[in-house]
């Protein structure tokens, strides 16, 4: 039976450490841009902590959300692609092929959740940083569009070594660079299709709701609301 | 950097682009024949410990072959060899247990860092102009033992100093005994956001100079005196995988969790109630929350013991800390106290931490016992849920000096170099720490340095502190050599982290354990060490432990694993080792430091003490509130550009840094989001972008610690500005340590917006309009 | 051939067959605005498309408003000069070629946005469907690839539309030249002899064309709101945005052609074919499209604010009274408050009245349309991920040289074809018209009147 | 103004317009002809030249560092995955062999021949053969191919890499165009899914 990848994601457990922001980082050659691009609007954080503050003092209260793209399975990003490199697959991810991505941005426009990001120029390194970079995940050029791919290396990966060695892949085996590093275990990645998966029994919790998930985009991560004590 | 440079490096490149590209042949770079084989695109994960901070998270690395630029015997070329790809948590070792904080995975960038120093380096311009020249090792420690040799001679052996970083292991043991040996007094370590306070107050209460370790995953109720455990404090990622147990991990049962503190930190943001009490009542409100208890007769007052028998007034039940009464000082509400109190003994287990600014007060100590105090009175030390100390291996393999070192804060140092003429230290060696930059302008530590005639530095980069060195011997990458640590807190069980390198050496760096036994060795007066390098020191001491099976031993098995641990207990839980627990779970455990051997030192009830602050409110009517950056800590980490650019928790600033002010506040002094602030106390002043932030009291200033290096590379040098520099020189008086949170301030607007603060979110709150209705 | 002829001749063929060195300066001037434009695209093609000021969220900005603008302004002239055609409005006579020039130019430059907004220009050419050894054809479902379809099937259409009345013309400049000229001339003239088959010929498909070309006019600037409407975002998620486009793209056109045909006026000294009575008629069109506008406008923001719904709130609010509050009631006043009472009042409907109308409600278009794009794209439904723009020169410089491109592209097509169409005017120079001929003559005369009368 | 400046006129400017424009196409990607051991890395083109040419596919000529005769070493039964590419069997890439991998066998065999010589001589230095790829794939391709499953799925190593034995160096004799393993992929009933190959 094909994968459907999907995550759950507990924000009673998430604490906004930004472990996951870093992982991503790390894994998947997102370049950073230095403080004039960052300040002209240009910093690239495939998965990012969103923070809202509430009330106001002493009342003041404030939440954190992650959050990254949520492979939609009626992703407004995907038809308006004029070129495919925007496109779903067979197990339900929301692909980016950068190859074949002409730069028309229209993708992350029909994007309601502005998790895709655009290569304005071409990334650089300062020497020798870029002896870090992931051999195992592209380097994005300039005009280009990147955006979380629920690390499809590591999902490759898994795939070619399980049927190397014939046998089927382990639910918790297989996890995203944020899902890995994420302290608290709020980010849980798994396989949607796979009713006794973690992710699947998290994703029918009744805390659980998708974001935005009233624009009809069908997001494949669940968000479980963070509770409070009153 | 302006746009016409960022121009310029955009549309450059490397060869590598065509090495990863179409072949045309690069005639003019050599290839070296690889010293080591690698199975191409596979992926080898190897064992190796995170140097950033005190907790000591054992982590892996993956390790896969790429082309890197070496330097072998003086010539440039490309080499192939083994390349660490990132840094995970280990998933065997006890305190991270597979996990790691964002700043321990951008550890990985220190090793390939552009600005690192790659070779020895000798001074030639006059100091501080960072006018260096390569020399070779051998002359480099030629000229070490040169210095020290000429202290022997002069028999002026204690004109030696060390000044380290905080930290625990074979490499601290060794410099002590280096430093021993030669005769010199014990190395005086400096850490802005040190502990000294905490394990003095643990000792007196619970006779363990050490940090405590919480079982959050298993209790019920916290309240947090300032303590960002989610953050920065600590053990942060042994303390979220509990949070996230306490959270979410147990059927039925979500623990509860209340935060102390003026200013709403990252953890604070995550409690249930933030309770904003005055800057340096926390002790009081502990007591408070105390009385409330026993009053009530919910805890009987002995429950407590020594612990309790530290607060002067305990026995007698804490009259004058009624709930009115703290009221009154800390300025939370009466009711608020008594629900609580009582929540703590309701929603068991219930326990109480502290850390952080409420210990950085003049009455620091105080606020510790105090709390320490309502532990015990709530019977949850060593117990499942509460508060207990990981039980601890000898951190030596040496037998130790009789008597406990003499302790020297770095203040009293720089005092004595300034205060005597010739200078008492004549060699300094600078290890791992920044002091220039992260001690308060009033210990005049640059002074002081400039006054020492010689000062080598081991650091890996250019820093305020290395740039006045005369010589620099720089260290390898921690993922270059052997790593070895022994956590004091964050696990159940005792804990030796150690690791091989992980990769070769890019630069012509050495491993400064190794440096120092060298210079040991070649003496005129040579320190006769048992060991020609750190990895046979380590050894030694892995030969005292215990083989965790029998078809191998603890010196192996540690290599392979990551480090040596006792076994947690049958039922997989890790039970914290209380004082109770001292012999188990295994081999042999004693106490931490060896310093307070059996005995325990008797104090003297403590009373309640006020805590001063610099400056008169009338003139400086803020708090002052340096926190320690979520991304840099106390500044050492601000060389990083994943850290650089990481949007901060709180504010999600990038590239920055700003000063936290409350909104209403704001108003009154007709500041807006942004402004350029200009920041005065008694120490002087600065100027930064106004932040405002619904999180933080009306009489409270808040900055984060990191950001104002003068030196410290690329990508740190001139960016935002040192709240360090503005801080009143006050101490806690027990132990000497710097109260950085003991400052006032004033504030005034000096212009618009100048560009400085760079956001990444658009805005803060989710419907911004309505909040405006609200308003 | 009459001497009227023969005077019209020559008035309509003089600006052909003199130059002046007026006319070089022009020439140059605006030549060296365009190369400048030109050369900033390929800077930015050679550095990367972070020279413009477009960011994270807003992605799409100043050159998809220019995009929407130019082909908004190519609904001139063969939509007016088609319905005029089909209803036989004789004052269209003068007019017609003007406009369809418009319509052809605005829509080549227009064409060049998409194109000059790509991320990697070079590749533009995977929006066309073309038989590749990777099997991979463009997505069919992508507005922008509609785009592609519309703008080349208007595009062709409109050249063909503007086309097919220039042949008697060229044949006559081709009469009337020698050398090299003559002979190219005698190219395009398709070789045009003025036979009463030609003439039928050419009428019939005159007709053909006038009819083809307004569905498809009309579809192009819907399929141009598609790009937008088709997107789940605040503010371009809208119905009403097909027609909403379609009328603002006439409206906008008209103005242009008004303009043009001023400038015209009295840089070719053609005040006797283009009378105020043109101007007067068309000022009633613009009037009329001023008030259709300030209808759709109401219309969709009244919905929008009635609805209620937070996240197109957020952006009703920035246009509203934001931060785009200031360019959103400039709009307003450009698009209905200036124009409407000098169109409505017949004392200032004159030609300097509407030629300031028209500025007017250019300015005002093509704020509309950034409107439309970047609030919309600032105020998406996370709070956390709002942006603002600001251009930055090279877009800014690239703007400006697409007007510079649109006059010397005018400049150059007034020199080398009659701009009013000499054989429409002089009706009756073959039999078939002869009926007609008459009444022409009449009105002619009758404006002659009008015109001479105090 | 005469007849002939105005023809001059127009043609310089028509003349700049074409330039301006073949410039435009011609620097395809953002390239730099500044070719130097930069001290940053990027996936730009070094020079707009090279840009053009990856553009339009054109692959410069791979030339070898050392004529290494592969026919003679297959006509001498030493298999590919002896040791030369052995980590095709272990891992995605088949690997190119550093001089130590040929001192396993001609520490002894033929150490008179001249060549032989030259690489006992480098390996003494500790110098290595920089090999250059024959197979490579331009950087903005994306491709990521994997040896293993091809092995597993018993496509001949010939397929891709000709008749080896009759090559001295190796030459790129399969032209690898994406339409090549797209049709192989049909053939087999392997995935044409886009990721498979490009992330």
């Amino acid at each position: 039976m094909a994968h459907r990848w999907g995550m759950a994601v507990d924000l009673d457990r998430c604490t906004g450490c930004e472990a996951c922001v870093t992982a991503c980082r790390a894994e998947n050659n997102i370049p950073t841009v230095g403080p004039d691009q960052a300040a002209a609007g240009r910093a690239m954080h495939w998965i990012r902590v969103e923070r809202y503050w509430e009330g106001d003092f002493p009342d003041a209260r404030l939440t954190f959300r992650p959050v990254l793209c949520q492979q939609c399975d009626a992703a407004p990003c995907e038809p308006v692609c004029p070129t495919y490199a925007s496109h779903h697959t067979e197990e339900g991810l929301n692909a980016q092929v950068y190859n074949r991505c002409i730069g028309t941005r229209y993708c992350a426009n029909a994007c309601p959740y502005n998790v895709r990001f655009f290569n304005f120029f071409n990334p650089q390194w300062d020497r020798p940083l870029q002896l870090q970079l992931n051999p195992d995940v592209s380097v994005r050029e300039v005009g280009v569009m990147e955006k979380c791919t629920f690390c499809v290396q590591r999902i490759n990966a898994a795939e070619i070594q399980a049927t190397a060695d014939e046998k089927p892949q382990k639910d918790g085996d297989l996890k995203t660079a944020c899902a890995q590093s994420c302290p608290a275990t709020a980010l849980v990645f798994g396989d949607l299709n796979d009713p006794e998966s973690a992710v699947s029994r998290l994703s029918r919790s009744p805390r659980g709701s998708q974001l935005l998930g009233d624009l009809g985009t069908q997001p494949k991560i669940t968000y479980l609301a963070r509770q409070s004590q009153t | 950097m302006d746009r016409r440079i960022f121009l310029k490096v955009t549309a450059v490149t490397g060869t590598s682009a065509t090495l990863a590209s179409c072949g045309n042949p690069e005639h003019a770079i050599i290839r070296f024949i690889p010293e080591e084989e690698h199975v191409p695109g596979v992926a080898e994960w190897k064992p190796s410990l995170c140097p950033l901070c005190q907790a000591g998270c054992g982590v892996i690395v993956r390790v896969m072959e790429g082309d890197a630029e070496v330097v072998r015997n003086g010539q440039a070329g490309v080499m192939r060899m083994g390349l660490a790809k990132k840094l995970e948590g280990n998933p065997a070792h006890p305190i991270s247990q597979g996990k790691l904080c964002g700043r321990g995975q951008a550890a990985i960038q220190i090793a390939y860092h552009p600005d690192r120093i790659t070779q020895p380096l000798k001074r030639t311009g006059p100091r501080g102009q960072g006018q260096f020249q390569p020399v070779t090792w051998d002359a480099a420690i030629a000229e070490l033992v040169a210095q020290l040799d000429g202290l022997v001679t002069s028999n002026n052996q204690r004109g030696l100093a060390f000044l380290k970083g905080g930290g625990r292991g074979q490499r601290d043991d060794l410099v002590s005994q280096f430093l021993d040996r030669f005769g010199a007094p014990p190395a005086v370590s400096f850490d802005l956001f040190n502990y000294d306070v905490l394990r003095r107050a643990n000792l007196l209460s619970f006779g363990r100079e050490q940090l405590p370790t919480f079982d959050l995953a298993r209790s019920g109720y916290v309240v947090s005196f300032g303590a960002d455990f989610l953050g920065t404090w600590n053990s942060p990622v042994a303390q979220h995988a509990g949070y996230g147990q306490m959270r979410q991990g147990r059927r039925g049962v979500r623990g509860a969790f209340v935060q102390v503190e003026p200013r709403m930190s990252q953890t604070g943001a995550n409690a249930d109630e933030w309770v904003p009490a005055r800057p340096g009542t926390e002790g009081v409100l502990a007591l408070g929350l105390a009385h409330v208890l026993l009053s009530a007769r919910l805890r009987p007052a002995d429950a407590a013991g020594r612990a309790g028998a530290l607060i002067d007034g305990w026995n007698a039940g804490l009259t004058g800390y009624t709930p009115a009464d703290v009221e009154k000082q800390t300025g939370v509400a009466a009711a608020r106290i008594e629900r609580m109190a009582r929540a703590l003994v309701e929603q068991p287990p219930g326990v109480a931490m502290i850390g952080g600014a409420p210990l950085a007060q003049t009455n620091g100590l105080f606020a510790a016992l105090a709390v320490n105090a309502l532990n015990a009175l709530l019977g949850n030390v060593g117990q499942p849920g509460g508060v207990s100390f990981m039980p601890q291996i000898p951190a030596t393999v040496t037998p130790r000096r009789s008597s406990p070192p003499e302790r020297r804060t770095l203040q009293a140092v720089t005092a004595a170099i300034l205060a005597a003429d010739p200078s008492p230290v004549q060699v300094l060696l600078v290890d791992s720490t920044n002091p220039v930059f992260a001690s308060p302008s009033g210990w005049r530590t640059r002074e002081a340095l400039l006054k020492v005639p010689f000062i080598a530095s081991f650091g890996s980069f250019i820093d305020e502190t290395s740039v006045l060195s005369d010589l620099i011997l720089p260290d390898h990458a921690f993922l270059e050599s052997w790593v070895e640590g022994r956590p004091e807190s964050g696990a159940a069980v005792p804990v030796a982290t150690l690791a091989p390198p992980a990769l070769r050496p890019l630069h012509q760096t050495r491993a400064t354990p190794d440096v120092l036994l060298q210079v040991a060795s070649r003496l005129n007066k040579p320190l006769d060490f048992p060991w020609q390098t750190f990895d046979e020191m380590l050894m030694a001491a892995f030969a005292t432990l215990p083989a965790p099976s029998a078809d191998t031993d603890a010196w192996t098995a540690a290599q392979q694993q990551g480090g040596w641990w006792g076994a947690a207990d049958a039922a997989g839980q890790t039970r914290p080792g209380g004082p109770a627990a001292q012999a188990e779970p295994a081999g042999r455990t004693t106490q931490a430091g060896g310093t307070n051997q059996g005995g325990r030192p008797d104090a003297a009830p403590v009373r309640a003490l006020e805590a001063q602050f610099d400056g008169e409110p009338a003139a400086y009517p803020f708090h002052f509130l340096p926190y320690a950056s979520h991304a840099f800590l106390d500044g050492s980490l601000a060389h990083l550009p994943w850290l650089q650019e990481l949007p901060d928790a709180m504010t999600t600033a990038m590239w920055s840094s700003w000063a936290e002010i409350n909104p209403q506040t704001a108003s009154k002094l007709g500041i807006a989001e942004g402004d350029v602030l200009e920041i005065t106390s008694t120490q002087g002043s600065l100027r930064t972008p106004a932040l405002l932030s619904p999180g933080i009291a009306p009489d409270v200033i808040a900055m984060p610690v990191g950001q104002g290096h003068e030196t410290f590379t690329r990508y740190a040098s001139g960016r935002g500005q040192n709240p360090i520099k503005i801080l009143a020189s006050a101490a806690e008086p027990e132990t000497g340590a710097l109260a950085w949170a003991a400052t006032r301030v004033r504030v005034t607007r000096i212009g618009p917006p100048n560009g400085d603060l760079i956001l990444f979110a658009g805005e803060m709150r989710e419907h911004p309009h309505e909040h405006e209705h609200e308003r | 051939m009459s001497d009227a002829d023969r005077r019209l001749t020559d008035d309509l063929l003089r600006p052909l067959l003199t130059t002046s060195a007026r006319f070089w300066v022009l020439v140059a001037f605006l030549g060296a605005i365009v190369a400048t434009g030109l050369g900033t695209w390929v800077y930015q093609m050679y550095w990367g498309f972070g020279l413009t000021g477009v960011r994270w969220p807003i992605f799409w900005a100043f050159y998809v408003t220019n995009f929407v603008f130019w082909i908004g302004i190519s609904h001139a002239g063969t939509l007016i000069s088609a319905i005029l055609r089909l209803v036989n409005a004789r004052w269209r006579r003068p007019v017609t070629r003007c406009a369809e020039a418009i319509t052809v130019f605005a829509l080549m430059i227009g064409a060049m946005f998409p194109i000059i907004h790509l991320g990697r220009p070079w590749l533009f050419f995977w929006l066309i469907p073309y038989p590749n050894q990777r099997g991979i054809w463009p997505n069919f479902r992508s507005p922008l690839v509609w785009d592609f379809f519309a703008i080349t099937a208007y595009l062709t259409g409109s050249v063909l539309f503007l086309f097919l009345p220039m042949i008697p013309d060229l044949a006559l400049v081709r009469d009337r030249t020698t050398g090299w000229r003559h002979r190219c001339y005698g190219v395009v003239s398709l070789g045009w002899r003025g036979t009463t088959k030609q003439w039928n010929r050419l009428e019939t498909a005159m007709e053909i064309m006038a009819i083809a070309i307004l569905p498809v006019a009309v579809s192009v600037h819907t399929i141009v709101s598609f790009d937008f409407s088709m997107a789940p975002v605040p503010g371009w998620h809208s119905t009403i945005f097909g027609p909403y486009f379609v009328a603002g793209a006439i409206f906008s056109g008209i103005a242009a052609l008004i303009i043009a045909m001023a400038l015209l006026r009295t840089f070719l000294h053609l005040e006797e074919y283009l009378h105020p009575v043109h101007f007067q008629n068309l000022g009633k069109l613009l009037l009329m499209m001023s008030l259709l506008w300030a209808y759709f406008v109401f219309a969709e923001r009244l919905t929008v604010w009635y609805g209620n719904e937070t996240a197109e709130m957020a952006v009703f609010r920035a246009t509203q009274s934001g931060a785009f509050a200031p360019l959103y009631w400039t709009m307003v006043v450009c698009n209905f408050v200036i124009p409407f009472p000098i169109l409505a009042l017949k004392k200032t409907r004159t030609i300097a009245g509407c030629v300031v109308a028209s500025s007017c409600v250019l300015v005002g278009m093509w704020l509309e349309r950034f409107l439309i794009i970047v609030p919309s794209l600032g105020h998406k439904y996370l709070p956390y991920s709002w942006g603002t723009y600001r251009p930055r020169p090279v877009e800014i410089i690239i703007t400006i040289s697409t007007f510079a491109a649109m006059s010397l592209l005018y400049v150059l097509f007034a020199k080398l074809v009659p701009i009013i169409s000499v054989w429409e005017l002089k009706v009756g120079a073959h039999p078939a018209h002869a009926a007609e001929s008459v009444e022409a003559r009449d009105d002619e005369q009758a404006l002659f009147v009008a015109r001479t009368e105090p | 103004m005469s007849r002939a400046s105005r023809a001059r006129i127009l043609r310089t400017l028509v003349g700049c317009t074409l330039l301006l424009a073949v410039a435009g196409t011609s620097a395809c990607r953002p390239a730099n002809n500044r070719a130097s051991m930069a001290s940053v890395y990027t996936p730009a083109r070094e020079t707009v030249g090279e840009a053009v040419n990856d553009f339009f596919g054109i692959r410069p000529r791979v030339t070898q560092p050392f004529p290494f005769p592969h026919s003679t070493h297959v006509a001498k039964k030493v298999a590919c995955t002896d040791y030369c590419h052995e980590s095709v069997t272990k891992g995605p890439v088949a690997g190119l062999p550093s001089v130590k991998t040929c001192m396993i066998c001609h520490e002894s065999i033929a150490t008179d021949r001249p060549l032989i010589q030259q690489i006992t001589d480098l390996s003494k230095r500790g110098v290595d053969l920089s090999w250059q790829r024959v197979y490579g794939y331009s950087a903005q391709a994306h491709v990521r191919f994997n040896h293993a499953p091809h092995l597993r799925a018993k496509v001949e190593c010939s397929t891709c890499h000709g008749r080896i034995d009759q090559q001295t160096v190796a030459e790129r004799n399969v032209d690898m165009k994406m339409g090549y393993c797209v049709d192989c992929h049909k053939a087999k009933g392997a995935s044409n899914e886009c990721l498979t190959c490009h992330f």
